[in-house]
């Protein structure tokens, strides 16, 4: 028998060997593995590449802490009100993390061609912008004669993908209610993938309707249930977007210990 | 309303305004102003068109309006789940109408820029970066934009780095509606308070104006809808415009 | 408002010109759009294109009624215990069809670089198989530099998906249960959508759980209500295969309009 | 039953040897002996697998075994849709331990034909054709077929038509099991009932035999799962095997 995949958010986290890439799941400040993220920068992590198309909390966050090398990104921002992700962008500015600069469909065809198992995955559009230039990107002439050019991206294989979801049980299957973002591809390009969970629900609640099974137990190294572990950002149906915790986060003149300490998974520590 | 033009609101309706009949119509993230256009449109329009956003929704009737434009409320009372490589495909193939895109500089051509202010590889200002537009912008029908502040920081002769090409359809300021024509943003058509000197003056790119006239004021529909939207003006107060 | 969707099979099938190419829902003798198939032979359709990539059943009995000019698909076969498919190994042999043989996965490759709007799509594996110099496929090296050729295969763009369904709504929306074999990508790579469904529900049960909405509506241009319309094949978890009705029809020296006359469709024609 | 050893028992009983603990195993369409092979190996064998099919299934518990190797039945009891794309996709990336493909003609460096016997243009038969095999073959960690007719038109010297390449891990018929050696098809053992001269005999092609024997007898547990699966020998009935 397969060894049990439910564990705790803190071996989890010290699963990911420094200089590791992590794909994060979710969008901005919606269903992002914060409280994972959050455990990275207590464990001290270092060296990360961070992979997701529109990151925000998680990036800044991370770069706050010291704990990312370099970021493969679409668009980052705090989203809402918030604008810009302070720390991230000073992180850039002062050229203290390397930046990858995609557009979230160049990143996604990246992740295609490691998911489909090839080289290289062409992406419509892109044409007239600097972004290939700056990532000395291809393009490749369409062979069969229609005088088209597409600019084709590279696998990219992110060491583990990590997705915060509703619903896990624990054989390691996944779900999740709303928009899944990127998070199928992101699970199927990834060498390995870290569930974190608001809830465990029964194994026959997944047998009794397979079709809504995100991702795969067969998939999945490991599951932590953290419950509102999505904070300060939301988990579709359950939370919204804590916006006075993120306000309190963006003012850069306050300890990013006081925000730590506020954290869900925390608490539930203190209380175990 | 319609006595004072606010720059928040002329924004808002003049976004709706690119919506047409029966089309398949984007709102993405970091975009409240196209968010509520697309909601202003489904309340004001006695037309239907299909209402497509970021948060997989598809027709969606959400129960509140959420202050962040991805949040997955903007699916609720959807019939499916259309989610990011769902739609973006959707785009590539050709199948988008119309995409409202961010920017924070635009170009005569119709070009963005949300990378950076200054050197790429020595940034002064580290902007959110390449997001939907560098594959949407050249494949939509129509991609739109909007600049809360209209000056020549953001309409630009020379984008600091080219984010995304391919020829906006249409730019809407706290001020004028540019549209394109013959790959080159055209000014359409500019708020009552303001001039087509002062546009021109406030515009860092050149542009024809030509049958270009004062935009034509919200309609009781239009100002009814974007009242329901914004009841207590909390998205007008956050969005921080001014029309100089 | 959009003119309404719901139509009839007939009604349906008259939508579809001559010569047109159609990809085909399911897979062998399992949720094939059957009562639409055989629609288009009562209309006497000609010069069809079928493109599928595991057919069986529909594409056997449109060649054996004479419908088809050329077929694109992976794996041709009856299944169960039935073993090839008769009227169409007849065709191909008598030169009556054109083939276009394709493993399953490189069909698809085409279906997803006309679903992702790009001239072609690589594809993993078919090195060393005489099908790329059979269809003049052509591999393309990494410009990557990993050394890698990689076949890519052209865009395959049908004119209509046809797919069976278990549930649609009035708006359009499609779900299925169980696998959705190769449908979902048919339904993004075709120009239009028609649905075939044994249930028409009520739009609330799918704005309680959207997820499962396999198709959403405003990509289907049709729908038709046809209850057992995967006949003699299954439709899971409604009815499985007519075994002794596959078998009636695998006797090649039986009439076809005996066949043709007990299907489900026929019936309900006559109640209606 | 180990007295009188059917060429229907040795296929799916050494299809079934093929697999491993932990492995991700697949079987796919037109398949029944490796979907008797997989469910087998799930009652006789006490180690776990994850057993994944071409309805969907991941690790399902199907209420009846179905006729068809691609009956959604065999989705019954799974946790999880995992459609045609993501198999494929899950093979093509190096995910899939191993992966059972049909062949017509399978030659002596293990590759296959299932496209056409004669020539491909003026088909003397017109076979199912590519399948799986192309892009699954090259791709799985291993590939197992199986012929049902041991005989030198299905182990050939010379395909009609390579639908596969890429090296079978093994080929199984009523009498032989074949495995890969060197880029090349070596025979491992072969039914007690028949001797290595028939094998060569029966054998299109020139294999190595070296440490070749006689194929171990059925355990009590392999029995007992077949007869559990197969109780009224419909199955066996049906795959018409004959040793000879």
């Amino acid at each position: 028998m397969p060894p049990p995949k439910i564990t705790t958010l803190a071996e989890m986290a010290a699963r990911v060997p420094d200089g590791a890439s992590l794909a994060l799941g979710g969008s901005f400040l919606h269903r992002g593995p914060f409280a994972f993220v959050r455990e990275l920068i207590r464990q001290r992590k270092t060296d990360l590449e961070i992979i997701k198309q529109s990151p925000g909390y998680d990036l800044d966050i991370l770069c706050r802490a010291g704990c990312v090398a370099k970021a493969r990104a679409g668009i980052v921002a705090m989203e809402g009100n918030f604008g810009l992700a302070p720390w991230y962008r000073r992180a850039v500015e002062r050229k203290q993390i390397v930046l990858e600069e995609h557009a979230c469909m160049t990143l996604t065809a990246g992740l295609r061609a490691a998911a489909f198992g090839v080289p290289f995955q062409p992406v419509g559009g892109v044409h007239g912008s600097d972004l290939p230039s700056l990532n000395a990107w291809a393009a490749v002439k369409d062979p069969y004669g229609s005088g088209q050019e597409v600019w084709v991206i590279p696998a990219i294989q992110p060491d583990i993908a990590v997705i915060h979801v509703n619903d896990a049980n624990e054989l390691g299957d996944a779900r999740v209610y709303g928009t899944y973002n990127w998070d199928r591809i992101m699970s199927r390009a990834a060498k390995q993938v870290f569930i974190v969970a608001e809830t465990l629900a029964p194994v026959r609640s997944f047998t009794d309707r397979p079709e809504l099974t995100l991702i795969p137990s067969f998939m999945v190294q490991a599951v932590a249930v953290v419950p509102h572990g999505a904070w300060p950002g939301s988990c579709w149906p359950l939370y919204e977007v804590d916006y006075p915790a993120v306000e309190a986060y963006m003012d850069m003149d306050r300890e990013l210990s006081l925000h730590m300490a506020h954290a869900p998974e925390r608490q539930e520590r203190v209380d175990a | 309303m319609p006595d004072h033009w606010s720059g928040f609101s002329y924004l808002v309706t003049n976004l709706a305004r690119f919506i047409r009949p029966d089309e398949v119509t984007f709102s993405g993230v970091n975009s409240t102003p196209p968010m509520l256009a697309c909601l202003l449109a489904k309340r004001a329009y006695d037309f239907d068109f299909v209402y497509l956003n970021v948060a997989g929704g598809v027709q969606p009737a959400p129960s509140t309006i959420p202050i962040s434009s991805s949040d997955p409320v903007l699916s609720e009372g959807s019939t499916a789940i259309f989610a990011n490589e769902d739609f973006y495909d959707l785009c590539t193939r050709g199948g988008m109408d119309l995409c409202f895109l961010g920017a924070a500089q635009v170009d005569g051509r119709g070009r963005t820029n949300v990378s950076v202010i200054g050197d790429w590889h020595n940034p002064k200002v580290r902007l959110p970066g390449g997001g939907g537009g560098a594959v949407m912008l050249p494949t939509a029908q129509r991609a739109v934009t909007w600049r809360t502040e209209h000056s020549t920081r953001t309409l630009v002769e020379t984008l600091d780095f080219v984010t995304a090409a391919g020829g906006l359809a249409g730019v809407v300021t706290p001020v004028a509606v540019f549209v394109k024509r013959e790959e080159r943003l055209a000014l359409q058509s500019w708020h009552p308070d303001a001039s087509l000197d002062e546009v021109r003056q406030r515009t860092g790119f050149d542009f024809v104006a030509t049958g270009a006239a004062t935009t034509p004021r919200p309609s009781v529909d239009e100002v009814a809808a974007l009242q329901a939207l914004d009841p207590d003006g909390q998205f007008e107060r956050d969005a921080h415009i001014a029309l100089r």
